[in-house]
């Protein structure tokens, strides 16, 4: 853990998650996408009730900094369920006014938010995420 | 996952109680306005799309080769297309394929009354007794009661014909998802079904589980078994045939991309819409493409490029399926010539004929689904495929039964 | 919009300056080793996948029928599974589909040597000098030298009958964006082709357009005016025959779902990968499902669904397809028992015979296309539907000219 710089990791400024070269699409992605004058990225991927917070950057601190000393970065980073499940909470945490009639249901809302909002988050999947669509850089 | 949230408490309090299987659907309305606004709009739709929407337009008028194809049955008197929900019971009743002998059975998909009836009378009676006199008990059309309990306002299976349906695969709907429901509700009514007996008995040919191949199965064993052997007798083939329809949930929910991939009926026919702060399911349920921006939009950005590849798969699927419809045709002309014949082989005419019936099961699973093949595009294509295929067969066998080749018309072919 | 990283080639200084047109890739390799190294990989790989993969087994022993849909031509002889490029030399010496009077042409898509050789002699001469004398000439497997151009790095068309069959359609390749030569660069060699004439000059059948119907036409067209009569005379049914090769490109961009919404062949075949920092597209050309994590993962989050996917699709196609091969076997064998009677209608027969040549057409742009399907299942599965309808349509057309039922053998059908 000494290698890295973690205590970079506490603040709240998304070019800190954009230190490591294999988020750029994320970044890119959240940077080109809907949100990106309302939120950072701990807005959705960390919880919002203080302690918790905190425990989950740790968690997944972990995750990152192992994962780069051991050179086993995935070849397409995707979010753990339990990271799905903290960022649907923050959904709702935003948008519950609009959302509670979705809640009123007797059954549980067994989806996430992002399965139907699947470019909210980080813009439109396959394109944002994409390098191909340089297109004002080439020809 | 949602303990953040409050527990689900209504954001309004309920106005007024709605009683068990109310029929009257501006009951629940008094609770639930942006539900009931939107459900009485399905009754003034009237729009077109290029295969779909709710012109209730003729189709024997749009393609007359349906009334050769439908030959001797009530189909090729009458068949239009279908509109939306508020008008379900003016559609049955104004139909001409209804007459004197037609049973009550025909009013199951039509009318929020019926979960009352069939709590109080039973199915069994309810199916028995005729249309008319069914039909003093009946005015309401479809309505909440059809497919939400009152009490909890949760998504529930109706239509007891369901229920037995899915007992006999081994199911129990009430352990079902949420998201399993938003599809399963449109199968009280969107499924191909057949009258079972005299007591002509509502009944969905699932036992062997609901795809098509599995469901011509059915058929041929109710066919063999003379458990169920037609619908009726075509009057130039002489085929003992079956006809299909609206089997939406059984195409949909086999293998397609998007059932695959999680998604509902409701999630395209009744996306969230917006009204002031709050989301809720819209209930003017018709064509997802009158609304692409919110039905496709929230899971595609490029909403251009999804309704233009509609289009491309319903094209290909229409021109695919005239081709079968042509060929059917062709075995058909060709089997009414062969039988002319005094020296005809009678083994192989019955099995030009049974050819002909399995063909146009096939064909009418794709013609009488009404999504011109979007539902599931490579499903509808390989069916449509196989159903040339058999026609063609047909066709054959009619001149292996003639002995020559003289009952082959030229224009036959 | 990621100016704010560099791309990874301009930061690294040219260690070599790469000769125009050079065909040793080891000299490109110095300065850009890791797409030289994946290059190589392609000579090793030997995975099988459930319809592709780099196992060259026996197509004709996996499938003996198609030694009857083939026969009399080379393809009944020898016919094996593609694949990787670095194999392309190796395995065009050994296939015994090449014999004496093989034409230089057989070279025009197996090696990095080509763009020089055309550059200095033209491709007539090239095409017609034959294949043994050419390949005195000829070291090099498929390389650099077939994608790109050397002092640029610019992907380009290298293969002259690629530049003149695009200009045939008003099209100017050198405008094309980057991403459409993402797709176009592997035209230069996935596309069907033809021997044009006595020089043997290579020709792609596009002049009507790129896909199977524009296509069929162009041979129809080609056989009425004598230009181009067939690829060979079928053994048995005596129809002139089409053989359809790797239409990868004009099957793919004919409006398939990823072509449309913006998706190039190197997209899925050649994804970009990490080798420590640096970020490149893996030239380890191969099944997309032997990596489906890069390949698919990009754009869609759950992989496992969409391979499940491929699964499906391809296993659709496949059984469709094979319904399709069993009713262009039944023509054949009618058409070949209808021609053995002294009183066989002639005319009917020729019809018979090009009605077995048109299905055929059909049937190979599937069977020849690489992907089961999957490039674009849509298309795939209506061109079926159509090969068999007209395969059908040959038997039924042979009997016709028999006059006879006779010539229907039972097992035919
Ligand atoms: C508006 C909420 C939101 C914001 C802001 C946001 N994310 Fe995400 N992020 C999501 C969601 C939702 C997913 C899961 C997507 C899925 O599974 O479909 C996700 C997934 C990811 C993933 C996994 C990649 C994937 O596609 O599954 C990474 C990495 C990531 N986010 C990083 C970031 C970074 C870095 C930032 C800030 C630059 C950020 N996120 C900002 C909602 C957000
Ligand atoms: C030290 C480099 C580095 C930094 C800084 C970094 N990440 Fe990551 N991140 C990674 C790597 C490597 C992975 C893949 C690890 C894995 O999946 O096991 C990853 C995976 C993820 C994932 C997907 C896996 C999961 O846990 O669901 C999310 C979401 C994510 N990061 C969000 C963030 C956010 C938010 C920040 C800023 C607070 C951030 N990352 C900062 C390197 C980093
Ligand atoms: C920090 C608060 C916050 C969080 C967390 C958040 N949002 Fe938002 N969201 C906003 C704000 C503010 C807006 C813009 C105001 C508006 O249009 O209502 C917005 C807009 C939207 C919109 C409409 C615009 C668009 O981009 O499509 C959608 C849909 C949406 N959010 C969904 C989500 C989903 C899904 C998540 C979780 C993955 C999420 N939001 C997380 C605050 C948030
Ligand atoms: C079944 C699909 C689906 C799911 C699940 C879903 N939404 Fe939506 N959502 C939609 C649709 C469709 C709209 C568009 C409504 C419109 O345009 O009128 C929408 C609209 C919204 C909007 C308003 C955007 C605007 O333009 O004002 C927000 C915010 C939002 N959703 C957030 C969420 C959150 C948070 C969740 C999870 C609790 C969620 N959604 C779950 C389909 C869905
Ligand atoms: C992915 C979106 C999607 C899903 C899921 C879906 N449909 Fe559809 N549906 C469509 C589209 C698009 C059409 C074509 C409309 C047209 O041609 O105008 C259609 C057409 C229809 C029609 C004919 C509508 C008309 O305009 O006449 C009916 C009835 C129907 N669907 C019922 C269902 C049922 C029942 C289910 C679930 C078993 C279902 N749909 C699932 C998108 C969907
Ligand atoms: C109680 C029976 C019943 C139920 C439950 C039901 N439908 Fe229908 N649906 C019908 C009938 C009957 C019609 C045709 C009415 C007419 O043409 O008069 C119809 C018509 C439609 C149409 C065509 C509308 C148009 O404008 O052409 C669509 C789309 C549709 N239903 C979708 C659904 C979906 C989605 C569900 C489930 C959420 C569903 N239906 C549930 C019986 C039902
Ligand atoms: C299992 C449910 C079910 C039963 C039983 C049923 N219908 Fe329907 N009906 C539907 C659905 C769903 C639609 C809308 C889809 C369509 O038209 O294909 C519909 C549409 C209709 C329409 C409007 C479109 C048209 O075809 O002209 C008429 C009229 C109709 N039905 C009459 C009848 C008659 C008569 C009977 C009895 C012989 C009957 N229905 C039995 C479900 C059913
Ligand atoms: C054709 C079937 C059908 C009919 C008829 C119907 N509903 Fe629904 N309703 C649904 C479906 C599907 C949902 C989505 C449920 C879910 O997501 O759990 C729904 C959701 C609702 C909800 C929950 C909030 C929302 O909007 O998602 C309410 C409240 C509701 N309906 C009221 C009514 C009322 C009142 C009527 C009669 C005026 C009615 N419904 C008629 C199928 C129907
Ligand atoms: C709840 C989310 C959701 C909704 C709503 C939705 N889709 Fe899709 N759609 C998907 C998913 C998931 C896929 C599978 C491919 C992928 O992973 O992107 C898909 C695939 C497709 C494809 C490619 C499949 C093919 O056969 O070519 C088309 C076209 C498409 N959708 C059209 C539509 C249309 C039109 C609508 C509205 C009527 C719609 N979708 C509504 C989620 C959705
Ligand atoms: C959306 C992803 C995608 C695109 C774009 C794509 N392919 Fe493919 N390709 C596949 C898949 C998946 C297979 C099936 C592999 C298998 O069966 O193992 C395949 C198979 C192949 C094969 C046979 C590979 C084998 O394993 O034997 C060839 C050759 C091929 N593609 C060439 C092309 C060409 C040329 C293009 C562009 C014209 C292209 N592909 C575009 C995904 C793609
Ligand atoms: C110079 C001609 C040429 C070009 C350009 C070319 N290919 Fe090929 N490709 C071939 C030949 C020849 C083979 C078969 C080699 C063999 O089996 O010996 C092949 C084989 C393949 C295979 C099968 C590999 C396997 O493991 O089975 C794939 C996939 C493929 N090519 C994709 C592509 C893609 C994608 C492009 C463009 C980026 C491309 N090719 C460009 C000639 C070419
Ligand atoms: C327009 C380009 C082109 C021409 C011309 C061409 N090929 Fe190929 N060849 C390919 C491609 C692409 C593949 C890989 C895809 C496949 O096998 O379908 C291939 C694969 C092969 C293979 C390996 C697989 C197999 O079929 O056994 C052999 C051998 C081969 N070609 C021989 C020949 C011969 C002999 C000729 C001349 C009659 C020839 N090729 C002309 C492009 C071409
Ligand atoms: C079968 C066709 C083909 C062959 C052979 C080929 N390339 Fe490429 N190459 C491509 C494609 C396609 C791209 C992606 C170009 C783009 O995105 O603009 C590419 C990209 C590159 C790039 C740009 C960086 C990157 O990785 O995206 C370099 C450098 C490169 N190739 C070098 C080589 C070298 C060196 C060789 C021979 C050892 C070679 N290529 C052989 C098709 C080919
Ligand atoms: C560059 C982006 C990209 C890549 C790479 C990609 N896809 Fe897709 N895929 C899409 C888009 C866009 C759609 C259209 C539907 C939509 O909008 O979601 C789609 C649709 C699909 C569908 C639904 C179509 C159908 O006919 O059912 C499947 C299945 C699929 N992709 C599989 C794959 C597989 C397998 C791979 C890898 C071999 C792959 N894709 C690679 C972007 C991509
Ligand atoms: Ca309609
Ligand atoms: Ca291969």
């Amino acid at each position: 853990m000494y290698v890295s710089d973690f205590t970079a990791y506490l603040g709240n400024n998304p070019s800190t998650c954009n230190n490591c070269h294999v988020m750029d699409a994320a970044y890119e992605g959240w940077y080109h996408g809907g949100h990106q004058s309302w939120t950072t990225c701990n807005d959705c991927h960390t919880p919002h009730d203080l302690i918790p917070k905190y425990w989950v950057k740790a968690k997944s601190g972990y995750h990152h900094v192992t994962a780069f000393i051991f050179n086993n970065i995935p070849d397409a980073i995707r979010a753990k369920e339990s990271s799905k499940e903290i960022v649907q909470e923050n959904c709702v945490r935003c948008h519950e006014e609009t959302v509670s009639a979705l809640f009123e249901s007797p059954m549980e809302m067994d989806r996430f938010c992002f399965d139907c909002h699947r470019s909210t988050p980080h813009g439109e999947r396959g394109i944002s995420l994409l390098p191909y669509q340089h297109k004002e850089q080439d020809q | 996952f949602t303990g953040n949230q409050e527990p689900p408490t209504r954001g309004v309090e309920p106005l007024v109680k709605i009683a068990a299987l109310e029929p009257d659907s501006a009951q629940w309305g008094i609770n639930f306005p942006n539900q009931y606004s939107t459900l009485l709009k399905t009754g003034t739709n009237n729009t077109r799309t290029s295969y779909g929407g709710s012109d209730p337009i003729s189709k024997l008028e749009a393609d007359p080769r349906l009334v050769t194809l439908f030959a001797g049955y009530g189909f090729s008197k009458d068949y239009n297309e279908e509109r939306g929900h508020m008008n379900s019971l003016t559609d049955v009743r104004a139909t001409l394929r209804v007459n004197d002998k037609t049973p009550g059975t025909c009013y199951s998909c039509k009318s929020s009354n019926n979960p009352g009836l069939w709590d109080q009378m039973g199915m069994a009676a309810f199916d028995k007794m005729p249309f008319a006199e069914l039909g003093t008990h009946i005015d309401e059309p479809i309505g909440c009661a059809n497919c939400h309990e009152a009490e909890t306002m949760r998504l529930v299976v109706t239509n007891p014909a369901l229920a037995e349906a899915l007992a006999a695969q081994g199911k129990d709907w009430t352990t079902f998802t949420r998201q399993e429901m938003r599809t399963v509700v449109c199968a009280n009514c969107h499924v191909e079904y057949y009258f079972k007996g005299d007591g002509k008995y509502l009944t969905f040919p699932w036992e062997n589980g609901t795809n098509i191949d599995q469901i011509a199965q059915y058929y041929a064993e109710s066919f063999a078994d003379g458990s169920f052997v037609k619908d009726w007798e075509h009057a130039q083939s002489g085929a003992p045939m079956i006809k299909i329809q609206h089997p939406e949930f059984e195409f949909f929910t086999a293998n397609s991309t998007h059932y695959n991939a999680g998604v509902a009926c409701a999630d395209c026919h009744m996306p969230y819409t917006r009204d002031g702060a709050a989301k809720f399911s819209t209930h003017d349920v018709k064509s997802p493409l009158l609304n692409a921006e919110v039905a496709c939009g929230a899971c595609h950005t490029d909403v251009g490029y999804v309704t233009t590849r509609v289009k491309t798969i319903q094209d290909q699927v229409a021109n695919t399926m005239s081709a079968t419809q042509n060929a059917i045709i062709a075995a058909i002309t060709t089997i009414e010539a062969a039988a002319a014949l005094p020296g005809v082989n009678a083994d192989l005419l019955t099995e030009a004929r049974m050819l002909h019936r399995e063909s146009q099961i096939y064909w009418d699973f794709i013609a009488a689904e009404n999504s011109m093949g979007f539902h599931n595009p490579e499903e509808a294509l390989r069916i449509l495929a196989n159903a040339t295929d058999l026609a063609r067969q047909a066709q054959l066998k009619a001149v292996e039964a003639a002995g020559s080749s003289e009952v082959l018309q030229t224009n036959g072919q």
